[in-house]
């Protein structure tokens, strides 16, 4: 006698979400074991995908390649780090691509066309991403435009705009030849460990600072869990949407700089389907579309995971056409032993 | 479709193996360099592997086929370069390495890759302007269907076709340029724009097989009559071909993509094996149309 | 004192048996060796402290959850509940504590959703379901409209499509967990008179409640459950509240009398003056000093929640003023109210009151969380912990820890965890809209001894309740509402429910007052 | 609702109820009229789209170009409207464009290669989209895969299939000449009004019929307003979810079958990014992303919305990168009037 498939009144989610919550014995220090035996696991699961393919083949588990794997998760990354916030908060924003390639742009007019000096265009590329995120959350939380419309029709604006500006050229960055520097500057000698791998890592402590330990990230749960209720509480939902949009484009920006500076080159086209993997890579790392639940340390996972399984499969020479083939599937037997195992839980 | 799935990477054995990172990889043309490729890696006992972006606007993602080809530590590699400046770290990581470049496709903007196979595209965009300017009369309407705005090929066929006209034909006028990712419908559906939005219209060209094809299809659809318009395209496939046989199509360019592939390969084995290259390969393009499409000459340069 | 005639068939064997039902979440025995039986014909009533279990056994009954242990019998033979739909098919019909309605669907099609009428195997007959569902409205004596959006029902008549629904099932067990906690004392009425139809030799009901005086009125029997076990049965005309309510926690509680008229000085605290909205209120203005609760009476719909609602920025205000302190504030939304000092405590809880799934801690420093944020904006975890401990105690609300996520808790501590929320936030002025709903008694004297001691404190205090006796007992003043316009305000002292009943059906043609 | 206590004397009719009156919207005829009206304004909307491309150029308002504008409205359409119902049960699918190229490349198996009849090759490639639909369904609603994920795992599996099955070639119907009438035979001689365009509108009655006279529209509409109410009511809403995941998936089948017929081809490539275009067809059609509320009628005019400004930006000539900004912000506007109208109604 069971009944699985029914969720109890109390709560408007999927039957795992109550049934996982059901077991929460509450303590703190058991909740936070058990928030980290979860990370574990995902975490086990990429361990898993790195195993497989050391053994497949001896060019994978290298320091070079290992490498190699961080730099190609950097820029989609960073984008899903911003894009976690976001999510969290029930939004999704799909113009972090093309907004990234936006951003790359105007490096190049802030640096090359205008001839600033380094520091400042790399700052004013960060800030035009947060002017982006800022458009997008007035579209949203003043007008009042459902994220998904709003930021597809940044999407849009955005890739317009990059061709626009650039001339559709691609714009080098002839005038600050450090620019380049910046994601790929080998900061370990021995095996070319870039810079931009550092960032990367440098924003990871951060995000995960600003989420579970500020107001900022407490807002963003609270407005994920039950918007119209943290408005009635007298928190200023609009404000903290704002912001939060405001600092996924901050991540955008940082994305563009990082991406111009690794291609040596502001490349005015492309970005669109880089959302898409942004998007995967935070929800493969548990973060729920609905909101109110999700984590950094799982984005980063996700993102790995993603980044681990292109190369590997490159690495081992699986045709190209099949590699998409295996990715959808990785992702989908990922995402199903996740909600296997924490149903189980 | 198989390129050494199974062992494809290792550099264990004692064949050499040779990465081919191109611009693309689901199109035909990308496919038939592929086969020439495969042609010469079986004629020379090389392993090869060929990979591609999924678009080439996806700069990012080629960067990264070629980070992890260095890595497999290849004997050699054959690179066409979404954006030589991109790459340039990369090359001389390769460079550093002792691994060889051939470039192929188009140019790379770089001294490190040992020679280039591509087709000159300004010339051959050229040649395909020369045609339709003979096919309205020398005067008239023309307008532009590019798969491309900031590829270097998109430009180069483009430039070329624009500055034959601008140089040497001041009665034809080019009333517009479109961009349509070299998608068949999404050109057909501007191409059907172009010609509603200009009902004089006498010719258009197409810069790549989806670009060309689409305008076929736009004529198709709107009925029109194949001497009233004339539609030149580029590369081969086999729509293409059916259409210019078909009357639909008054000709188009091809490259000679076997050749490329052919030849990138082969001047990979001979880096390896230490001998010199000349500077550029020119594999040159042809004209082809109804009259010589089933020639023998032409027919080794087309693919379905 | 039974206003109900026909009494439980005593011989026979029972309607429904349970024997020996248990029911363990992680960390809570909700259900430990409970035995009860519904006899044909009657009306069992259920009570119980928040957390006691009822609505866990209620939901093991409706095949929501799976027992861990225990023998269910339905007249006489053992069944085994597979599923909500399987209970349907026994005959249990359930009216949830917490809505389960589809609010973009119309009236009729919530009612018959999963059993539509149909014209020709997959096509669906509109015409036909929404005359059988204003039949069956005619037959209930509901004037609900069967065509209009769930959405656009307020809280109470959305209550009244969930019973419609539950007595449209043939069914023979009908099981009510609170329906009466959104209706005022008209509308119990009303549900009462269908209680009383649908009561036949061969059906039961077991009436789930914290209102005392409703189970006089309606129940046969009465079973208590205490920390998740059956303390006791008793009949409803052999017994009394005092006797019911020991039974349920365990000690004797003393409801204290209406306040004596205490003095209120001083000026006003909040001051609202030409209160108008687009779609409802018309010239609403009162006052509240501080130490006073003022209590709002009226009928549903009334415009009560509208008011607060518009005073705190919720809802578009279309003219009026709000004075804080005797300074004219402006209000936009509950961000600045909050500032202003003034909290508002929302009557639907579960959509406008508690973050389900985040943890009892967080929900009660929501509002005051800049006060756990130094400067550079990182929140004090060990403080928040702390007062959260704090609350759980002072409040007595039932829970394992202060990590528990809200979800999990009953209904009643639920609210004790919003109530929370505005407690520590220091305002001026606090909203309490509906602050009992749901709560048992031991925790609803618990509340009121609170709402007095905020008074005391200084605090200005509006309390907007449907149940008159609360109103009576706890305000200093009362205002009541008919339709969107203040019809009197009264001093404790001159109030009776009769004279508030008049003032709130006072409508449109008699004068507003000041 | 009657309270015979409380009812003055002076009165029959309870004075709730007439209180009620006075606010109520609810009246049925009353309903319909706002129903239509908000689909009237979206199409007034629409209409003064046209209405200023008409002005802007002669050659826009033309019977042929209106036909153009419909045929390159009709494989997106056809998407968008399978899209609909799963938008409305609250969930999403990202493997309609990929999806649709895959089918594209069965039809080629079973016409070209297998060398099937007409009507079966057609058939079976439909229902090929059904099992595509089928399986994200069951992935989503027994697996419980949430959709964003199911369907992303999805489309990149569909697009590494159809380059595998079709060898990265595209397949030509030689065998069978007759498909391409399919979508491209003029039904109206004088004007080449297509008959894939016909099959798109009988496609919209079709779907409004689902959806709004049959269980399958009611369940659609009830699982996405409340999923776990509709689980407790007795609906078995997992079945329903895959039928209506299936449902999606046979419109891509159908797509599938016009996109090769009017190519005359089956292209194994692209698709990418025609989920997001069907989507924004759908929401701007005032479909909820949140689930429970959608009209077919609105996705139409999305779809409309859409293929009038990509086309008049291109008839007026418009350089090709300010037309992505400029959909990007009518996009933005269309949207946010459509909200003003709705809160102020
Ligand atoms: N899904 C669940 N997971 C964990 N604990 C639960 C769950 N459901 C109920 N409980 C716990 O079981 C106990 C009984 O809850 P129940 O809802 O049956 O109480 P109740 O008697 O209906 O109270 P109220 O009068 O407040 O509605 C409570 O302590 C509650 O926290
Ligand atoms: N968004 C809305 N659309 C239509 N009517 C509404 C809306 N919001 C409120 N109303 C109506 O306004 C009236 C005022 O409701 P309000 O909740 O303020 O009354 P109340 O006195 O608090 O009664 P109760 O809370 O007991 O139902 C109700 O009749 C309600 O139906
Ligand atoms: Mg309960
Ligand atoms: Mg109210």
């Amino acid at each position: 006698m069971t009944s699985p498939t029914v969720t109890p009144p109390t709560s408007d989610r999927s039957p795992s979400t109550t049934a996982f919550a059901a077991i929460d014995k509450g303590t703190p220090r058991f909740a936070r074991l058990r928030g980290s035996l979860q990370q574990l696991l995902a975490f086990a699961s990429l361990i898993l995908i790195v195993v497989v393919f050391s053994i497949a083949s001896p060019h994978f588990f290298t320091a070079n390649n290992l490498v190699s794997i961080l730099t190609a998760a950097t820029v989609t990354g960073v984008l899903a780090l911003g894009t976690t916030f976001v999510i969290i908060t029930g939004g999704i924003d799909l113009s972090i691509g093309t907004g990234m390639v936006l951003c790359g742009v105007m490096a190049g007019v802030f640096l090359t066309y205008l001839g600033w000096p380094l520091w400042a265009g790399v700052a004013a590329t960060i800030l035009f991403g947060g002017l982006i995120g800022l458009i997008n959350g007035v579209n949203i939380s003043v007008l009042g435009i459902p994220p998904f419309i709003a930021t597809l029709g940044m999407m849009l604006i955005a890739a317009g705009l990059s061709l626009v500006i650039s001339g559709t050229k691609p714009i080098y960055f002839n005038e600050t030849p450090e620019f380049q520097s910046i994601m790929n500057l080998s900061i370990i000698p021995g095996i070319r460990f870039p810079m931009g791998v550092a960032i990367f890592i440098v924003m990871i402590v951060v995000a995960a600072v600003l989420l579970s330990k500020t107001i900022l990230g407490r807002y963003t749960f609270s407005i994920g869990s039950n918007e119209a209720a943290t408005a009635l509480s007298g928190v200023n939902v609009r404000r903290w949407k704002i912001v939060i949009y405001t600092l996924a484009g901050l991540f955008v920006g940082l994305a563009g700089v990082l991406s111009a500076s690794r291609l040596s080159s502001a490349q005015p086209t492309g970005g669109m389907g880089l959302e898409l993997e942004a998007i995967a890579a935070v929800v493969i790392g548990g973060t729920s579309l609905q909101g109110g639940k999700g984590s950094i340390v799982g984005t980063v996972i996700g993102a790995l995971i993603m980044a681990v399984l292109t190369n590997g499969l490159r690495i081992i020479s699986v045709p190209q056409e099949w590699q998409s083939v295996a990715v959808g599937i990785v992702i989908l037997v990922a995402v199903y032993l996740d909600m296997l195992r924490r149903r189980r839980a | 479709a198989d390129s050494g799935a199974t062992t494809g990477g290792d550099a264990g054995g004692d064949t050499p193996y040779v990465a081919l990172v191109s611009k693309g990889f689901q199109h035909q043309f990308w496919q038939a360099v592929k086969s020439g490729a495969e042609q010469a890696a079986e004629e020379f006992d090389v392993e090869i592997t060929f990979e591609g972006p999924d678009t080439e606007a996806d700069v990012d993602q080629q960067i990264q086929m070629l980070q992890t080809a260095l890595d497999k530590g290849p004997a050699a590699i054959g690179f066409a370069a979404l954006d030589s400046q991109a790459a340039g770290p990369l090359l001389q990581q390769a460079k550093d390495s002792n691994i060889p470049v051939i470039a192929f496709d188009s140019g790379v903007d770089s001294d490190i890759p040992l020679t280039t196979a591509a087709t000159d595209n300004l010339a051959a965009a050229a040649e395909a302007a020369k045609h339709m300017a003979d096919a309205v009369g020398h005067e008239g309407k023309v307008a532009l269907v590019v798969h491309d705005q900031t590829s270097v090929t998109g430009q180069e066929r483009r430039d070329g076709f624009v500055e034959y006209m601008e140089e040497n034909e001041p009665d034809i006028e080019i009333v517009d340029i479109q961009y349509g990712g070299g998608d068949q419908a999404k050109s057909a559906d501007l191409a059907k724009a172009i010609i509603a939005a200009n009902p004089d219209l006498k010719g258009i060209y197409g810069s790549n097989e989806g670009s060309a094809i689409g305008v076929v299809q736009a004529v198709k659809e709107l009925g029109i009559d194949p001497a009233a318009l004339a539609v030149v395209g580029f590369d081969s496939g086999k729509a293409q071909m059916d259409a210019i046989r078909d009357g639909l199509m008054l000709g188009a360019i091809t490259q000679n993509p076997v050749g490329i592939g052919y030849e990138t390969v082969k001047a990979a084995v001979e880096a390896i094996n230490g001998e010199d290259l000349p500077e550029t390969i020119d594999t040159g393009y042809y004209w082809y149309d109804a009259a010589n499409i089933d020639d023998e000459e032409i027919q080794a340069v087309l693919y379905e | 004192m039974t206003d109900s005639a026909p009494s439980g068939d005593v011989a026979g064997t029972p309607l429904l048996d349970l024997t020996g039902v248990s029911k363990g979440f992680p960390g809570v025995q909700a259900l430990d060796d409970v035995s009860l039986e519904l006899r044909r014909g009657e009306v069992l009533a259920l009570v119980g402290e928040n957390g006691a279990g009822k609505s866990t056994l209620m939901k093991l009954l409706a095949g929501i959850y799976t027992p861990d242990a225990g023998v269910f019998r339905l007249n006489g033979e053992e069944i085994t509940i597979e599923g909500p739909k399987h209970a349907q098919e026994l005959g249990i019909s359930i009216i949830h504590q917490e809505f389960n309605l589809m609010p973009d669907l119309t009236v009729a099609q919530n009612i018959y959703i999963g059993r539509e009428q149909r014209a020709a195997g997959f096509f669906l007959d509109e015409r036909s379901l929404n005359r059988r569902a204003r039949k069956l409205f005619e037959g209930l004596g509901l004037a609900l409209d069967p065509t209009e959006r769930v959405e656009n029902l307020t809280v109470a008549k959305q209550q009244m499509v969930e019973i419609a629904k539950a007595l449209s099932f043939e069914a023979k067990v009908l099981i009510m967990d609170e329906p009466t906690a959104a209706l005022n004392d008209a509308e119990v009425d009303v549900l009462f008179e269908l209680i009383g139809r649908f009561r036949r030799p061969e059906t039961g009901v077991v009436y789930i409640s914290h209102r005392m005086e409703e189970l006089t009125r309606i129940s046969d029997r009465i079973t208590v459950l205490r920390d998740g076990r059956n303390v006791g049965t008793r009949v409803t005309a052999e017994t009394d509240q005092r006797e019911v309510i020991s039974l349920m926690v365990g000690r004797e509680i003393s409801g204290e009398q209406r306040p004596a008229a205490r003095p209120i000085d001083g000026a006003p605290v909040l001051s609202v003056e030409h209160l108008s909205t687009r779609s409802l209120l018309r010239d609403v203005g009162f006052e509240v000093h501080a130490g006073e609760i003022l209590g709002f009476a009226g009928l549903m719909g009334a415009g009560r929640t509208e008011v607060a609602r518009a005073i705190v920025g919720a809802d578009p205000r279309e003219s009026g003023e709000i004075r804080m302190h005797g300074k004219a504030v402006s209000i936009g939304n509950p961000a600045e109210a909050s500032r202003h000092g003034i909290g508002y405590l929302s009557e639907d809880r579960k959509h406008l009151g508690v973050l389900l799934e985040r943890s009892v801690r967080e929900n009660i420093v929501l509002s005051a969380l800049r006060d756990y944020t130094s400067a550079l904006g990182f929140v004090n975890d060990a403080r928040i912990e702390a007062t959260g401990r704090d609350y759980i105690e002072r409040l007595r609300i039932k829970t394992p820890s202060s990590a528990q996520l809200v979800q999990n808790l009953s209904g009643g501590n639920q609210q004790k965890v919003v109530i929370a929320k505005w407690l520590a936030k220091d305002c001026d002025v606090l909203i309490f809209d509906e602050p009992t709903r749901g709560i048992d008694v031991g925790a609803k004297e618990e509340i009121y001894a609170l709402l007095k001691g905020l008074a005391e404190q200084g605090k200005a205090i509006i309390m907007i309740s449907s149940e008159l006796p609360e109103v009576l007992r706890l305000s200093d003043r009362i205002a009541v509402m008919a339709e969107g316009r203040l019809t009197a305000i009264l001093d404790n002292a001159d109030a009776t429910q009769e004279n508030l009943m008049d003032y709130a059906t006072r409508f449109s043609s008699e004068g507003t007052i000041a």
